[in-house]
């Protein structure tokens, strides 16, 4: 790893079979700290794929993905889903999944890990977890006037527009204080306005608290204009990587979303 | 005469137990998701248990013969009634150490099938729980230490030594009922904590639950500890209100009752679930006296009770599909939320 | 070891099981209610060709037999489902809630049942309450014809019905648009409904279709058992429950193939374990029940509810 | 439809409650516990006797041929009353346990909520032993027609068994078996308390007088069907060629296992031994089964003194309620008869403890169908002979046919087999 700029995840020849079609073949990719990539490529090129992998969904097959925990390296490959997360690296879905029961700012406050009011003794004592509880209401309410998307607070996700239930999703990571986000499709469905405020968003959170994101998403032009990265899968390999404006060039690219 | 002071003291000791099923049935089926079908297999566990140490411990510890005289023949009943009205010490201690040993040993029965549950997949739970209920009612069958289906007899109720019925009675009541209060709290504190809104978000969503680092496997355990256990406590208190007990009390209908209750009264909150129990063992008390129609109908009055209360259940849940209570965000987060944005403005 | 008798009832058991717990799985699949009132199909399909037998002074042929079970289970269906299941489902209700309902359904059916047992009982002086079989003279006929008179009666009677509904349903499910169609709802209503059906009268179809087929295990029951009772649907329910669930009420050949094993188990190896090993019939509960919960197990239903990604697996070596 | 809130519910609850109460009271006073006046001002004294059978569930079809029983039992007892010039008319308050102990448990409180102080019934001793705390603590006395668990068997209880204990019943059929010269038999029968006793002491019995019980085939109830117990059967019969069939079960797994055995030629070629578990019941008399027993030699035994003209009576009497003698539906008459004598001769007390001497006292000179109503110290009833019985087809119908008739003495069989 180079010194200058500190990576905070790394893939080494990830591969993924299942029953025995390859969907990722030796991808290796790096991520800078606080930086905002771009994961693009056509549809089952893999991306979700990488995520399930980096997310613990998936083992894969061969390779391993390092994790920059506290200051060295771990190998985060073959974790359950919940001790990746605990490690600070939060995703989102495709199809947005809030807890439908739950209002804007109990999805917010459910998020952060170790709460003392999660084990049943202390549940039953308020007083265990009333202090701690407060704070945490605190800085979701903070996160949400930050956003100026207070009113939204005691909404249930029914009633929120598509937008909101997208940027929830994505400050649930920071209610837990995640370093690491890995975002699919975040604007689909999302009009043009609406997809560049979401982005506009994004890129505050990383100024403001220095966290990452990986993106997945099919708009290349939106993206582009937000990353910094973009690593291109085709058919499960690595086609191509570098700033946006390189890929774009880059014919391959071309020709893989023109289609051969 | 109709003797209401009799009648309430019955019915409601029967209502607190089948009330204690229900609050914990609405906190593991309808706010964590364990939808269980298999109830009575922790319920007839507890009472088993309740009944052996009642009976084999009571008996052990005044020095019956207990391979003479097991609490399945006359000698053993006879030998217990006697102990129950002599030794009240004795009896309400060891009926206190069945209920922890039935609180601890259906709770970590319970603990035990997590993996089933995790394994199968929440579609398949409540059968799988179902399957369990029956295969232990199979041992009871088969189990000559419990009596095989013969059952054990002479299960002393802890209070029967006051002699007056009336007054033994009561204090089983206000015992059933205190244990009642003190379930329903831990359950209300619980739906009301973080922990709460944990569970409602698994329930809602396990998968999204586990990316946002809920150990859900660990979670649904615990709980499922905590519920089982406090399902074994009904049990005993069964055990010793009927003071028999015999596989054929087990059958998985008991289980549907149950669920009647919560989806009654309001699955996710334990309000409506005691409100459900209420309703229904009410119910099933109070139509047995249509069969004082017997000269007026060709046929056995008493035919009519189930078929009323299938009426009653299928109108209510076509009125209040969602039961009659309906879950509130818990009282908690929402005061707290109110306060804190009044300082902000 | 008398071998014979098991086999037997393992035969016709196989098929009455088939015939209750397939149309258990095609409701689920169609209209997502898992109907515990299904059982009562049985007994009504049984109860209706035991009055009909006794009104015609015991001559019924098995033709007309089917034909009444069909009509009068279906009908029992399809009203319970227009008049419970249907207003709640405009309610988009949880599943628990159908559950529920339709055990409410099923307290009513099973005592009006009793109720007109016990009118019927005193009306004829044949106790309805508990029934002993009946002689279909058609089958009769069919076996003095084709030389089976060697043959118990109902291997033949549950070969005619488990058969034929097998080839019509074959043919209404893969030949007809109708049929084409209703599997298009059990697997994607929505998307059927775009196309333009009538989802409804699809909806109402399927429902009769679920009870007439289930009442025809019954008309193999009265020809088969010595005691047909009110109860009847209520003691074999947990076992058609048992089927569909191995079958993940999704997958309709599992499901049949887990009604096999069922029949196997209560009937031969329940008779082996006592013959070869000494153990009383009375573990029937515990061991039927066993297996079917090692079954679930072992091989997880994936139709109706998946399971969570967890691998339990160890921890790999961290750097 | 707006879910209405806690508070309004629970008043709306506790209102229905109160009114569910009110209703029970007035019901109370309806169905007239003792000493209340009827409404309509008939000064006549309504005397209610609570009755719970299992009128629904695995033995309904027996228990619902014990209804008629009662109600004959219950005119005749207004009709002694009238004849003896007392004011009292007795009502029968019939409730369904559904053949569950917990349903008998609900039964019999709320029957004594409603002022009734004498139950008759529940049928299965596991009923009756889910009742027995509430009937001991509240000293409400039960009349159990069909129970015979020894376990029951206890001193100075308020439960009381018109049905005779097992063992001289089992006793009797084992000298019959080996006056018979039966000296294997293979015992197969229900996993039922009642049948368990019988089996049990016929086992000590037969073998104390030589024979040998080869295997005890025990099959479970509350099945749909017993194909696979009877074919189990078939195979011991053949392995172990026996003499008889020991066999006991009620009405309608007994048709059940019948039908079944008329198709295992290797059944038929045994004698068959029972008691009275399915005696009456119509559906098994089947031209198959009927035929059956006449090839096994099917033998019966049941609790019922010979030259007993009240029975003979009795069974007449049933016919004009529509009933034919089943099970223990003798043992219901008197229990019915027993409880009514006692009130009368307690002249309408509601103290417990004197109806309970009252009715010792009655049943001590009590005759019956059942014979003789004395109670032994443990409240259960003693009885010296007892009546055979097959099946067979006379005059055109199939029915239960009386063939002879075991005394302390001598065992006598009338009709050939």
């Amino acid at each position: 790893m180079s010194k200058e700029v500190r990576h905070i995840l790394a893939t080494r020849n990830v591969s993924k079979y299942f029953e025995g079609v390859k969907v990722l073949e030796k991808v290796s990719i790096t991520i800078p700290e606080g930086g905002i990539i771009g994961l693009i490529g056509p549809n089952g090129s893999g991306k979700t794929t990488l995520f399930n992998i980096i997310t613990g969904f998936h083992v894969p097959s061969e390779g391993e993905v390092l994790y920059r925990a506290s200051n060295e390296f771990i190998r985060i490959d073959g974790l359950n889903p919940h001790e990746i997360y605990r490690l600070g690296i939060v995703r989102t879905f495709q199809l947005p999944r809030l807890f439908n029961s739950l209002t804007v700012i109990e999805n917010l406050l459910v998020t952060p890990v170790g709460q003392r009011g999660e084990s049943i003794l202390n549940a039953v004592r308020r007083r265990t977890w009333l202090e701690e509880e407060k704070n945490l209401v605190k800085k979701a309410l903070s996160i949400l006037t930050m956003f100026n998307k207070l009113e939204i607070a005691f909404k249930y996700p029914a009633q929120l527009s598509v937008a909101d239930i997208k940027l929830v999703e994505t400050l649930r990571g920071l209610m837990a204080n995640a370093r690491l986000y890995l975002l699919d499709e975040p604007l689909a469905g999302l009009d043009f306005a609406t997809a560049r405020t979401l982005l506009n968003f994004i890129k505050e959170i990383r100024n403001s608290y220095n966290v990452t994101f990986i993106i997945i998403e099919h708009r290349i032009d939106l993206l582009m204009e937000t990353v910094d990265y973009v690593y291109m899968l085709h058919n499960g390999r690595l086609l191509a990587s570098g700033k946006p404006d390189e890929v774009i060039q880059n014919p391959d690219v071309v020709k893989a979303y023109v289609g051969e | 005469m109709i003797d209401i002071t009799g009648f309430l003291i019955n019915w409601l000791a029967y209502f607190a137990i089948y009330a204690i099923l229900a609050v914990t049935l609405s906190l593991e089926s309808g706010i964590s998701g364990i939808t269980n079908f298999g109830k009575v297999a922790f319920f007839g566990l507890g009472a088993y248990l309740g009944a052996i140490i009642n009976t084999y411990l009571l008996l052990a510890i005044s020095g019956v013969d207990i391979v003479k005289a097991p609490p399945y023949t006359a000698e053993g009943v006879i030998a217990l009634i006697e102990i129950s009205t002599l030794n009240p010490a004795l009896v309400l201690g060891v009926f206190t150490l069945s209920i922890l040993v039935s609180f601890i040993v259906t709770g970590v029965f319970g603990y035990l099938l997590t993996y089933p549950i995790i394994r199968v997949g929440s579609g398949f739970v409540g059968f799988t729980l179902l399957c369990v209920g029956e295969v232990l009612r199979g041992i009871y069958v088969n189990m000559e230490f419990v009596g095989g289906t013969n059952g054990l007899l002479g299960i002393p109720q802890p209070f029967i030594w006051l002699g007056i019925p009336m007054l033994s009675g009561l204090c089983y009541l206000l015992l059933s009922v205190t244990i009642l209060a003190l379930i329903y709290i831990v359950t209300d504190r619980i739906l009301g904590s973080p922990l709460g809104r944990t569970l409602r978000s698994i329930r809602d969503d396990d998968i999204a639950a586990l990316c946002l680092g809920k150990d859900v496997p660990k979670i649904k355990s615990k709980i499922f500890f905590l519920t089982s256990g406090f399902s074994g406590v009904a049990g005993t208190l069964y055990a010793c209100y009927v003071s028999s007990v015999n596989p054929q009390m087990f059958v998985t209908l008991v289980t549907f009752n149950v669920w009647a209750m919560i989806i009654i009264g309001g699955s996710e909150s334990p309000i409506g679930a005691i409100i459900g129990a209420l309703i229904l063992t009410l119910i099933e008390r109070i139509l047995p006296l249509i069969a004082s129609l017997n000269e007026y109908l060709p046929f056995t009055p008493d035919y009519l009770r189930p078929i009323f209360i299938g009426l009653i259940m299928i109108i209510m849940l076509i009125k209040y599909p969602r039961g009659l209570i309906s879950m509130k965000p818990p009282k908690f987060t929402k005061s707290a939320v109110e306060e804190l944005m009044r300082e902000a403005s | 070891m008398e071998i014979y008798r098991a086999i037997l009832c393992s035969y016709v058991f196989s098929w009455i099981y088939i015939l209750s717990s397939l149309p258990l799985t095609l409701s689920y699949r169609t209209t997502k209610v898992f109907n515990f009132a299904h059982p009562i199909f049985i007994t009504y399909g049984a109860y209706v060709v035991i009055i009909v037998n006794e009104v015609l002074g015991r001559e019924i042929p098995l033709a007309v037999a089917v034909f009444l079970a069909f009509v009068v289970g279906g009908l029992v269906s399809l009203i319970s489902h227009l008049l419970v299941f249907k207003p709640l489902s405009y309610q988009r209700v949880s599943s628990n809630v159908y559950m529920v309902a339709s055990m409410g359904l099923w307290f009513i059916y099973q005592y009006v049942l009793y109720i007109v047992c016990q009118l019927l009982t005193r009306r004829y002086d044949v106790n309805f309450l508990s029934y002993s079989t009946i002689e279909y003279k058609d089958v009769r006929f069919l076996q003095d014809v084709l030389g089976l008179n060697s043959m118990p009666q109902y291997t033949i009677t549950a070969t005619l019905i488990g058969v034929s509904v097998g080839v019509a349903l074959y043919i209404l499910f893969n030949k007809t648009v109708l049929g084409l169609s209703l599997r298009g709802i059990a697997d994607n209503a929505s998307l059927v409904a775009i196309c333009g059906v009538p989802i409804n009268r699809l909806v109402n179809l399927t429902w009769f279709l679920v009870g007439g087929i289930t009442a025809l295990s019954g008309v193999i029951w009265v020809n088969f058992s010595g005691s047909t009772t009110p109860d009847l649907g209520l003691n074999i329910v947990v076992d058609n429950f048992a089927a569909a669930f191995i079958g993940g009420l999704y997958s309709l050949p599992i499901t049949a193939v887990a009604s096999i094993v069922l029949a196997l188990i209560e009937n031969m190896l329940l008779a082996v374990l006592n013959y070869y090993f000494g153990v009383q019939p009375t573990v029937r509960i515990a061991i039927v029940f066993g297996i079917v919960l090692a079954i679930l197990v072992a091989r997880p239903p994936m139709g109706a509810g998946g399971g969570l990604p967890y691998r339990f697996i160890k921890r790999v070596s961290r750097k | 439809m707006p879910p209405i809130a806690g508070k309004r519910l629970l008043a709306l609850i506790f209102a229905t409650l109160v009114i569910g109460l009110i209703i029970g009271y007035s019901t109370g006073y309806y169905v007239g516990g003792l000493g209340t006046l009827q409404t309509g001002g008939v000064s006549e004294r309504t005397y209610t006797l609570g009755v719970t059978f299992a009128l629904s569930g695995a033995v309904s079809s027996v228990c619902v041929q014990w209804e008629p029983v009662v109600r004959m039992a219950i005119d005749d007892l207004n009709n002694l009353a009238k004849s003896m010039g007392l004011n009292i008319v007795f009502k029968p308050h019939i409730l369904d346990d559904g053949g569950t102990a917990d349903g008998a448990l609900k039964n019999v409180q709320t029957l004594y909520a409603t002022g009734v102080r004498i139950v008759i019934g529940p049928a299965l001793s596991s009923q009756v032993k889910a009742v027995k705390a509430f009937s001991d603590s509240n000293k409400l006395i039960i009349i159990a027609p069909c129970s015979n668990s020894p376990a029951l068997a206890i001193r100075g209880d308020y439960i009381f068994r018109t049905q005779p204990s097992a063992l001289g019943e089992s006793k009797a059929l084992a000298a019959l078996a080996v006056q018979e010269g039966l000296k294997s038999v293979v015992s197969f029968h229900l996993n039922d308390e009642f049948c368990n006793v019988f089996a049990q002491s016929f086992k000590k019995f037969f073998e104390e007088s030589g024979g040998t019980v080869l295997y005890d085939l025990v099959y479970q109830s509350g099945q749909a069907d017993y194909g696979s117990d009877v074919a189990s059967l078939a195979s011991w019969v053949a392995k172990l060629n026996p003499d008889a069939v020991f066999y006991c079960g009620y009405a309608t797994d007994g048709a059940n296992v019948l039908t079944h055995a008329t198709d295992e030629p290797t059944l038929r070629g045994v004698r068959w031994l029972t008691v009275e578990g399915f005696y009456g019941a119509s559906e098994v008399l089947t031209h198959k089964v009927v035929d059956f027993a006449r090839a096994v030699k099917m033998i019966g035994i049941r609790p019922v003194p010979i030259t007993n003209p009240l029975y003979d009576e009795f069974v007449e009497k049933l016919k004009k309620y529509g009933a034919a003698p089943t099970l223990c539906s003798e043992n219901v008459y008197d229990a019915v008869m027993i409880a009514g004598l006692a009130v009368l001769r307690a002249g309408g007390s509601s103290d417990p403890d004197v109806l309970r001497r009252a009715l010792i006292e009655a049943a001590k000179t009590y005759y019956g169908p059942g014979g003789w109503g004395l109670f032994d110290e443990n409240g259960d009833r003693l009885q010296a002979s007892f009546r055979l019985w097959t099946m067979a087809f006379v005059n055109g119908t199939y029915q239960y046919v009386d063939i002879g008739h075991i005394t302390d003495s001598n065992i006598v069989i009338e009709k050939t087999l």
